[in-house]
C-alpha cells in the first residue's frame, strides 16, 4: 500500500506562513542571561565581602564617585541607537558619526577605569592582594571592564570596516546585536556603579 | 494536499571512497550537527571508559581493609579526576551528544541554529579535557609529587588555596573544567536557538517532543547554573595566580562561599546530567508500549518544575557546615519538593506502560532497570533531604550509592536505552538483541551488587574519599562485594562494545524506521542525509508519524 | 590481622571500655544520634512504603502488559493520553506526604540544633590539623589530641558536652555516628555541636570531609567514662611531665632534635604548635590519629618513619640514629 | 498552505537537486584550539599563552571572513538514491475504550467534581474536625487550646517538654503552626477525595466517609511517635477517630453534592477550540463502524 495521507492543513498555517523567533535573537538573548548569571556571583560575593577586610585600605577612604566615567558610558546607549537608527535609514554618514561616538565614550570610561586603578595602585597601595576589598573591587570592575573592552573591540571593528568602504547596512542584525550587548554592559555597569561605588562606600 | 504514490523501491546507493585525509578534514571542519553528536558521543564513551578504570581501580583498592594496592596521594587522584571526568568530560558531553544528534532531526531542522559555534563547542569541550588529563604530566599535586588533582571533583576551598595544594594540579583542575565549560554554554545556547527557532512548520511548543522539551530545559539549565561555577573557577585562579583572598581564611575570607557557588551549579548539574535520560524514556517507553506518552503536558511540566525547583537547594550539601535551624529547614523542604515533580515523572512513565503491549527489546528493559532504580535512588534522596538524617549520611558512602544509583542506575541506564533505539538510525545498522541482553543483565546485576552494599557501609560510618579503612569496623564484607560487582559491569560493558563493533562491520541492515515509531528523525534514512530532509516536514500533532501511519485514526484532531 | 588487632587493642591503657568498633547509625548511644535515628527510621518508613507501592506498580505493569505471543499483532492497544484526575491524584499525594515530612524535619532540626546545655557541662574545643585532631579543654587547662574523654550521661546526672569546632587549615569534620551527626571544623567559622554519651565506652568516628592526602587516616576516639574517671584523667593531665632523673640522657637527646620545633611536651623546652601535644603521649590508645595502636614497638616503628605507616603525613622521616631512636622512645615512653 | 512553499509531509521529496547548507570550515576548531592554548599558557609557560593568542587572532579572522558578510554555504546534491522509503499507512487497528462516545482516547473519568469543591470540602471537613477537636479539648481538659498544642507538637521541639498547663494556655506560635497545618493538609485531602471519588468503587460515600479515615487512622497510629512524640502519651484515640470521620463525613458530602463538570478531554480539538459544540456534533464515522 502506497502512502496517501490526506491531511488537511494545519489552522495556524492557514492562517499565515510559518514563522519562529529570529535565532539571532534567540542566541544573543540567552548568552546575555548565561552572562547575567555570571555577573551576579561576582556582585554577591562583593557584597558579601563589604567590610570583612582585615586591614585597610577601605573603600570609604580611597573610592571616588566616578561621575564622568558613569555619564559617558550610559549616554553611549542613546549614542549607539542613534547610530542603529541612522543604519535603518541607510544615512551612512550619520551612522559613522554615532558609532565613533559611541566607540569614543567606550573608550573615554575605559581611560578613567584605567586612570582610577593606577591611582589606587601606585598611590593608595591597593592591589587585587593587599585585602578582600582589593580582591572584590578589581575582580568586578575588571570583569565588567574586559566586557567593555570585547565591546569596544567588536565596535571598532564595524568601524573600521565601515570607513574601509564595506557596506555596512547588509549588516543591519549583527549590528543590532552587538547594541544589544554594548546596553547589557552598561545595564551591568548602573548595578556595579551601585554596589561598589554606593554600598559599598 | 494531494495523495502521492511512491514507488517502493529504492535504487542502491553507489558507495564513495575518501582518502584518510579528506575524511579526516570532513570530521574536522565539519559543522553537521550529526557528525558533531557523534564525536560528542564517542569522546564521552571514551572518557568514561577511562573513568570506569579508574573506579575499578578504586574498588579493588577498597576491596579489603588495609590494602596497599594504590596510595593515599593516587588514590586522591583517582577519584578527584573520575568524579571530574563522569561530570564534566563523559555527563556533559552526553547531554550535547544526543541533543546535537537529535533535536534537529526531532523538530525537522536541517542543522544546528548556529552551526560554527557548534563545532567550536565540541572542540573546546574536547581540548579542555586534554588540558585537564595533561596534568597528569605536567601537574603536581597536594604532596608535590608531579600528577593530577588531587583535591575531589568539588575542590573545595581552602584545600585548593595555593599554601594547601602546591604545584599546578589545581590549577589545571580549573583551568581544564573551565575551559571545557565554554563548550557547554555554546552549546546550551544553540540548543535553545535550535529549538525555538528551527521548529518546521506546526511544530509548536505543545507539539515538540518530550525529549526536546527536556533538551530546551536542560539548556537553560545549564545557562544559568555554570556561570557560578565559572566564576568560582576564576576567583580561585585569582588566589592562586595573583594572590588575591577570596578563599583565603587568613585574609577574612569565607571557606564557606566556594561551597555556596559550587552547589548552586553542582546541584543543578545533577539535574542536567539525568534530563538526557529523562528525555530518552519520554521516547523509548511509548514506542514499546504502543502508547502515547502519558499526560504530555505534565511530563513537561514537572521537568520545568525540577529545573526551577533545583535552583533553590544547593544547601543541602551543606548541612553539615552549620547553618541556622532555619536555613537548614528550609532547603530540606525545598529538596523534598523536588520528590514531587519526579514523582510525577515515574508515575507518568508507568501509566504510559499501563495498558500498552509493551515489547521488551534492550531498549526498553534499560528504561525498565531505570525505573526501579532511579526510584530507590529518588527515596535515597528523600533521605538525604531529611537534615537530620543527613548529618549522619552526608559524605558518608551511603552518599556515594545515592549519587551513583542516580547517575548509573538514572543516566547511564537512560544512555544505553537511547543507545539501543537510536543505533539504527545513527549507523543504519541494528544492534544484536542478544549481545545486548547479556550486557542488560549482566550490567544490572553488577550495577546492584557494587552500590546495594555502599548504603549499608554508609550506614556503619564509612566516609567517603578514604583511601584505606582498618579491619573490623564492619565495613569489610559490603566493601568486597562491591568489588565483586564491579567485574560483573566490566562483562556488561564488553558485551556492549562487542556489539557495537559487530553490528557496525556486519550488523543488520535497520531501515528507516525500525522500531515503527511516530517522531520526526524515523521519517528519514538511516543513518540521515547531511541535510536530514529533502522538504522540510510538515507536523500536525506530536506524533507526525502516527498521524502519517493512521490516516484514518490522526492524533491531530485530538491534540 | 583481626585477631593482631583485637590483641593490640587488649593492650592498651583502658581495656576495661567497650569499644564501639561498629559505628552503627543505627544504635545510637547519645541524644543527637538519636533525635536522627528516630527520623531515619521515620524516614524509612515512609520511603519503605512509597517503595513497595511504586515498585509492586511497575512491576505489575511490565508484568501484566507484556506482549504476549499470542497477542493480536493488528491491534495497538488503545491510545489514552492522560488523566488529569490520576495525575492530580498523584501529585497532591506526595505533596501531603512531603508537607509532613517536612514538619517533622523542622521539629527534628530545632531540637537538635537550638537545645540549650543543662546546668554541668563539661566545655572542649576541638581543632581541626591536617590530620589530626587537637583537643583542648579550657577549664581544665588541658590540651590533649586525637582523643576526646567525656563525661558520661546517666539518667541521674544529665552532662552534656559542648564541643566548638575550629580550624587552622582546610575544612574537617567531625563525625562519631553513634553520638552525633556531622558537623564541619571551617577555618575562620565557629561551629558547636554536643554530645552526651549514653554509656561508658569508646567511641570511634573520622574525619568526614575530604581534607588532603591522609584524610583516610584522620581517625578520632570519644572515651566516655564516669564522671568521676573523667575528673581524675582531666586532672592526670593537667600535670606537666614527669622530671625523673633516671632519664635524664634520654630526655636531653630528645630536646636536642628537632621535635621540638612541632611538638609540646609541658614542662621542657619542647614547646612546638605544630604537631600534637605529647606530654601525656603514654595515656593515648593509638598514634598518628588513630593509625597505630600505641605499643612499644609501634611507637618505635612510627617515630623511626611516620611515612611508613601514614604517607604523606607531616611528620617527616627523622633519620635518627638507632641509639638516638631508642632514647626517643625510652623518653617518650615515661609520658604517661 | 501556500502553495510555493517547500514544506511537504514527512520524508516527502522534492524536485530540487540541491540542499543549501552551511559549509564546513575548520576556524572554529583551530579557534578553539587557541583558546585552550591561551590558559594552558597559565599554568605552563607564557610561550604557549603567546603561540595561543597567535592562533586564537588567526582564527578569529578566518571565521570572522567564513560569516560576514554572508555565510558561507555549500550545496549538498541530493542524492535520489539515499531517500528514505515512504511512510506506510498501517494495517494495524487501534482498540478502543468502551468509555465515552468517540472515544478511544478518552481520558477517565469523564465527569469528576470540580477542584473547587475538593477546596471547600476539605475546609468543611477540616473544620467539623477541628471543632469536634476543640470540643473533646473543652470536655477533657478543660482547653480548647489543648488539642491545637498537642497538633502544633508535630513542628515545635520545646512542647515534647510542655506540662499539661502549658499545653492548656494559648501559644501563638503553636496555633499559627498548627492552624498552617490543618488548613493545608485539609485542602490537600479535600483535593485528593474531590479527584478520586469518582474512581472509588460503588457506595463511594462509605469509601471517602469511613474507610478511609479508618485507614488513615491505622496509620497514623503506627508512626505517630515518630511524628508526634508531643501526642502519643496523650492522646485519645475513640476521639482521634470520631474527629477523622467527621472529616470524612463532612467533606465526603460537601464534595459529593457537588455538580459533576464534564472533562473536555473527551472532545475533538474542533469541539475543544468551540468551533464545533460538543452536543450538536453529527456522529463520526468511526462511531458507525
Amino acid at each position: 500500500m502506497a502512502a496517501s495521507a490526506i491531511v488537511p492543513p494545519s489552522p495556524e498555517l492557514l492562517e499565515s506562513e510559518w514563522k519562529t523567533p529570529d535565532r539571532g535573537k534567540v542566541g544573543i538573548t540567552f548568552l546575555i542571561l548565561t552572562e547575567t548569571s555570571l555577573f551576579t556571583m561576582f556582585v554577591a560575593t562583593y557584597l558579601i565581602y563589604i567590610g570583612k577586610s582585615l586591614t585597610g585600605p577601605y573603600p570609604k577612604d580611597v573610592l571616588e564617585i566616578p561621575i564622568l566615567a558613569t555619564i559617558c558610558l550610559l549616554s553611549s546607549s542613546g549614542t549607539i541607537v542613534f547610530a542603529e537608527h541612522a543604519l535603518e535609514r541607510e544615512e551612512l554618514g550619520r551612522f559613522k558619526v554615532w558609532w565613533l561616538a559611541t566607540l569614543l565614550l567606550g573608550l573615554i570610561f575605559l581611560a578613567y577605569t584605567g586612570i582610577e586603578w593606577r591611582h589606587l595602585i601606585y598611590v593608595d597601595h591597593l592591589t587585587i592582594s593587599t585585602n578582600l576589598f582589593g580582591t572584590t573591587f578589581y575582580s568586578l570592575v575588571g570583569l565588567h571592564a574586559s566586557h567593555v573592552i570585547v565591546g569596544a573591540v567588536f565596535l571598532t571593528l564595524v568601524l573600521v570596516v565601515t570607513l574601509r568602504g564595506f557596506p555596512i547596512a547588509t549588516q543591519k542584525r549583527r549590528v543590532m546585536f552587538l547594541s544589544w550587548y554594548w546596553h547589557f554592559v552598561d545595564a551591568v555597569w548602573v548595578v556595579v556603579f551601585t554596589v561598589v561605588y554606593i554600598i559599598g562606600r | 494536499m494531494a495523495s502521492i504514490d511512491y514507488p517502493l523501491e529504492r535504487p542502491e546507493a553507489a558507495p564513495r571512497e575518501f582518502s584518510f585525509s579528506e575524511s579526516l578534514y570532513k570530521w574536522v571542519a565539519t559543522v553537521d550537527h550529526k557528525r558533531l553528536g557523534l564525536m560528542y558521543m564517542v569522546s564521552a564513551l571514551v572518557f568514561l571508559v577511562i573513568a570506569g578504570i579508574m573506579a575499578s581501580v578504586m574498588r579493588l583498592q577498597l576491596a579489603v581493609p588495609n590494602n596497599h594496592l594504590v596510595g593515599p596521594a593516587t588514590f586522591n587522584r583517582l577519584f578527584t579526576m573520575h568524579g571530574t571526568t563522569m561530570v564534566f568530560l563523559v555527563g556533559m558531553p552526553i547531554v550535547a551528544g544526543m541533543a546535537n544528534y537529535l533535536v534537529p532531526l526531532m523538530i525537522g531542522a536541517r542543522d544546528m541554529a548556529f552551526p560554527r559555534l557548534n563545532a567550536f563547542g565540541f572542540w573546546i569541550f574536547l581540548f579542555g579535557g586534554v588540558l585537564l588529563y595533561y596534568s597528569y604530566l605536567g601537574g603536581s599535586g597536594l604532596s608535590g609529587a608531579g600528577s593530577a588533582p588531587d583535591v575531589g571533583w568539588f575542590a573545595y576551598a581552602p584545600l585548593t588555596e595555593k599554601a594547601f595544594s602546591h604545584g599546578a594540579s589545581t590549577d589545571f583542575w580549573a583551568l581544564g573544567v573551565l575551559v571545557s565549560g565554554f563548550g557547554s554554554i555554546a552549546s546550551a545556547i544553540n540548543v535553545i536557538a535550535t529549538c525555538v527557532s528551527l521548529r518546521c512548520p506546526g511544530m509548536t511548543l505543545a507539539r515538540m517532543p518530550v525529549f526536546v522539551w527536556v533538551m530546551l530545559v536542560d539548556a537553560w539549565l545549564v545557562l544559568v547554573v555554570l556561570p557560578p561555577l565559572s566564576a568560582a573557577q576564576i576567583m580561585l585562579l585569582l588566589d592562586r595566580f595573583l594572590g588575591a583572598h577570596f578563599f583565603d581564611t587568613q585574609f577574612g575570607g569565607s571557606a564557606v562561599l566556594w561551597q555556596h557557588m559550587f552547589w548552586i551549579f553542582g546541584h543543578p548539574e545533577v539535574y542536567i546530567l539525568i534530563f538526557p535520560a529523562f528525555g530518552t524514556l519520554s521516547e523509548v517507553i511509548p514506542i514499546f508500549a504502543r502508547k502515547p506518552i502519558f499526560g504530555r503536558p505534565a511530563m513537561v511540566g514537572a521537568v520545568v518544575a525540577i529545573g526551577f525547583i533545583s535552583l533553590g537547594v544547593w544547601a543541602h550539601h551543606m548541612f553539615a557546615i552549620g547553618m541556622t535551624s532555619w536555613s537548614n529547614t528550609f532547603f530540606a523542604a525545598a529538596s523534598m519538593l523536588v520528590g514531587v515533580p519526579t514523582g510525577i515523572k515515574i508515575f507518568n512513565w508507568t501509566a504510559t506502560m499501563y495498558g500498552g503491549k509493551i515489547r521488551f527489546a534492550v531498549s526498553m528493559m534499560f528504561c525498565c532497570g531505570f525505573l526501579l532504580q532511579f526510584l530507590v535512588a529518588g527515596l535515597t534522596g528523600i533521605m538525604l533531604a531529611i537534615a537530620p538524617f543527613d548529618w549522619q549520611l552526608h559524605d558518608s558512602y551511603f552518599v556515594v550509592a545515592h549519587f551513583h544509583f542516580t547517575l548509573i542506575g538514572g543516566l547511564v541506564f537512560g544512555v544505553f536505552a537511547g543507545i539501543y533505539y537510536w543505533f539504527p538510525k545513527v549507523t543504519g545498522k541494528m544492534l544484536s538483541e542478544t549481545l545486548g541482553k547479556w550486557h542488560f543483565w549482566l550490567f544490572c546485576i553488577g550495577f546492584n551488587l557494587t552500590f546495594i552494599p555502599l548504603h549499608f557501609a554508609g550506614m556503619l560510618g564509612m566516609p567517603r574519599r578514604i583511601y584505606t579503612y582498618a579491619a573490623g569496623r564492619g565495613w569489610e564484607s559490603w566493601n568486597t562485594i562491591a568489588t565483586i560487582g564491579v567485574f560483573f559491569q566490566i562483562a556488561g560493558i564488553a558485551c556492549f562494545a562487542w556489539n557495537v563493533i559487530q553490528s557496525v562491520r556486519s550488523g543488520k541492515a535497520a531501515g528507516d524506521d525500525p522500531w515503527d515509531a511516530w517522531t520526526l528523525e524515523w521519517a528519514t534514512t538511516s543513518p540521515p542525509p547531511e541535510y536530514n530532509f529533502e522538504k522540510l516536514p510538515v507536523v500536525r500533532s506530536s506524533r507526525p508519524l502516527w498521524d502519517l501511519k493512521h490516516p484514518q485514526d490522526p492524533d491531530w484532531k485530538y491534540d | 590481622m583481626l585477631a593482631l588487632a583485637a590483641l593490640a587493642w587488649l593492650q592498651s591503657p583502658t581495656p576495661a571500655l567497650t569499644e564501639h568498633r561498629i559505628a552503627n547509625i543505627f544504635k545510637p548511644l547519645a541524644s543527637p544520634a538519636e533525635s536522627e535515628y528516630q527520623i531515619a527510621l521515620f524516614s524509612f518508613v515512609i520511603t519503605g512504603a512509597i517503595f513497595v507501592a511504586v515498585a509492586g506498580l511497575i512491576i505489575y505493569t511490565m508484568v501484566r502488559f507484556r506482549r504476549r505471543r499470542d497477542d493480536d499483532t493488528r491491534q495497538e492497544p488503545p491510545q489514552v493520553y492522560g488523566s488529569n484526575q490520576i495525575e492530580a491524584a498523584w501529585t497532591v499525594i506526595p505533596i501531603l506526604i512531603v508537607f509532613v515530612l517536612i514538619g517533622v524535619t523542622a521539629r527534628v532540626v530545632a531540637s537538635v540544633e537550638n537545645a540549650s546545655p543543662p546546668a554541668s557541662t563539661v566545655k572542649l574545643t576541638l581543632i581541626g590539623h591536617q590530620w589530626w585532631w587537637e583537643v583542648q579543654y579550657p577549664d581544665f587547662g588541658v590540651v590533649t589530641a586525637n582523643e576526646i574523654h567525656v563525661p558520661v550521661s546517666r539518667d541521674g546526672a544529665h552532662t552534656a558536652t559542648y564541643l566548638q569546632l575550629e580550624s587552622v587549615d582546610v575544612i574537617h569534620s567531625f563525625w562519631v555516628p553513634q553520638l552525633s551527626g556531622k558537623t564541619d571544623l571551617i577555618p575562620n567559622r565557629d561551629n558547636f555541636l554536643w554530645i552526651d554519651p549514653r554509656e561508658p565506652g569508646v567511641y570511634l568516628g573520622n574525619c568526614a570531609e575530604y581534607c588532603g592526602t591522609q584524610h583516610a587516616n584522620m581517625l578520632l576516639r570519644v572515651i566516655a567514662e564516669e564522671r568521676s574517671d573523667f575528673e581524675r584523667w582531666a586532672a592526670e593531665q593537667r600535670r606537666p611531665a614527669e622530671q625523673d632523673g633516671q632519664i635524664g640522657e634520654a630526655r636531653a637527646t630528645f630536646e636536642s632534635l628537632s621535635c621540638v620545633n612541632c611538638h609540646t611536651v609541658k614542662g621542657t623546652a619542647a614547646a612546638g604548635k605544630f604537631g600534637p601535644d605529647l606530654t601525656h603521649l603514654m595515656s593515648r590508645q593509638t598514634l598518628g590519629a588513630g593509625v597505630l595502636a600505641n605499643t612499644g614497638a609501634n611507637l618505635r616503628a612510627w617515630v623511626n618513619d611516620p611515612q611508613q605507616s601514614k604517607p604523606g603525613c607531616f611528620m617527616p622521616s627523622m633519620k635518627l640514629t638507632d641509639r638516638e631512636l631508642d632514647q626517643v622512645v625510652a623518653y617518650l615512653q615515661t609520658l604517661k | 498552505m501556500a502553495a510555493d512553499t517547500h514544506h511537504g509531509e514527512a520524508g516527502e521529496r522534492t524536485e530540487r537537486t540541491h540542499v543549501i547548507l552551511p559549509a564546513p570550515t575548520s576556524w572554529p576548531m583551530v579557534f578553539a584550539f587557541g583558546v585552550t592554548l591561551l590558559f594552558a599558557g597559565m599554568v605552563t609557560q607564557w610561550v604557549v599563552g603567546v603561540v595561543g593568542l597567535i592562533i586564537t587572532a588567526r582564527a578569529a579572522v578566518g571565521w570572522w571572513r567564513n560569516v560576514i558578510p554572508v555565510e558561507e554555504h555549500e550545496e549538498v546534491p541530493i542524492d535520489p538514491a539515499l531517500r528514505p522509503a515512504p511512510i506506510m499507512v498501517e494495517a494495524r487497528s487501534v482498540v478502543r475504550l468502551a468509555a465515552g462516545e468517540a472515544g478511544h482516547r478518552v481520558r477517565i473519568p469523564e465527569e469528576i467534581h470540580p477542584y473547587s469543591a475538593g477546596f471547600w470540602g476539605g475546609l468543611a471537613g477540616g473544620a467539623a474536625m477541628a471543632a469536634l477537636a476543640c470540643l473533646y479539648g473543652l470536655v477533657a481538659q478543660h482547653s480548647i487550646w489543648y488539642p491545637i498544642n498537642l497538633l502544633a507538637g508535630t513542628v515545635i521541639p520545646d512542647l515534647g517538654n510542655a506540662t499539661v498547663e502549658q499545653l492548656r494556655a494559648f501559644n501563638g506560635l503553636a496555633f499559627f503552626a498548627a492552624l498552617v497545618g490543618h488548613v493545608v493538609i485539609s485542602v490537600l485531602v479535600g483535593i485528593v477525595y474531590a479527584v478520586m471519588l469518582p474512581m472509588f468503587p460503588k457506595y463511594a460515600p462509605f469509601w471517602a466517609g469511613i474507610l478511609v479515615p479508618l485507614i488513615w487512622t491505622g496509620l497514623v497510629a503506627t508512626v505517630l511517635n515518630l511524628i508526634n512524640p508531643v501526642m502519643v502519651g496523650r492522646i485519645n484515640w475513640p476521639w482521634f477517630v470520631v474527629c477523622q470521620l467527621a472529616f470524612g463525613l463532612v467533606g465526603g458530602y460537601v464534595i459529593a453534592r457537588s455538580t459533576k463538570i464534564q472533562t473536555m478531554q473527551s472532545w475533538g480539538l474542533a469541539e475543544r477550540a468551540f468551533i464545533e459544540a460538543p452536543g450538536l456534533k453529527p456522529p463520526r464515522e468511526e462511531d458507525r463502524e
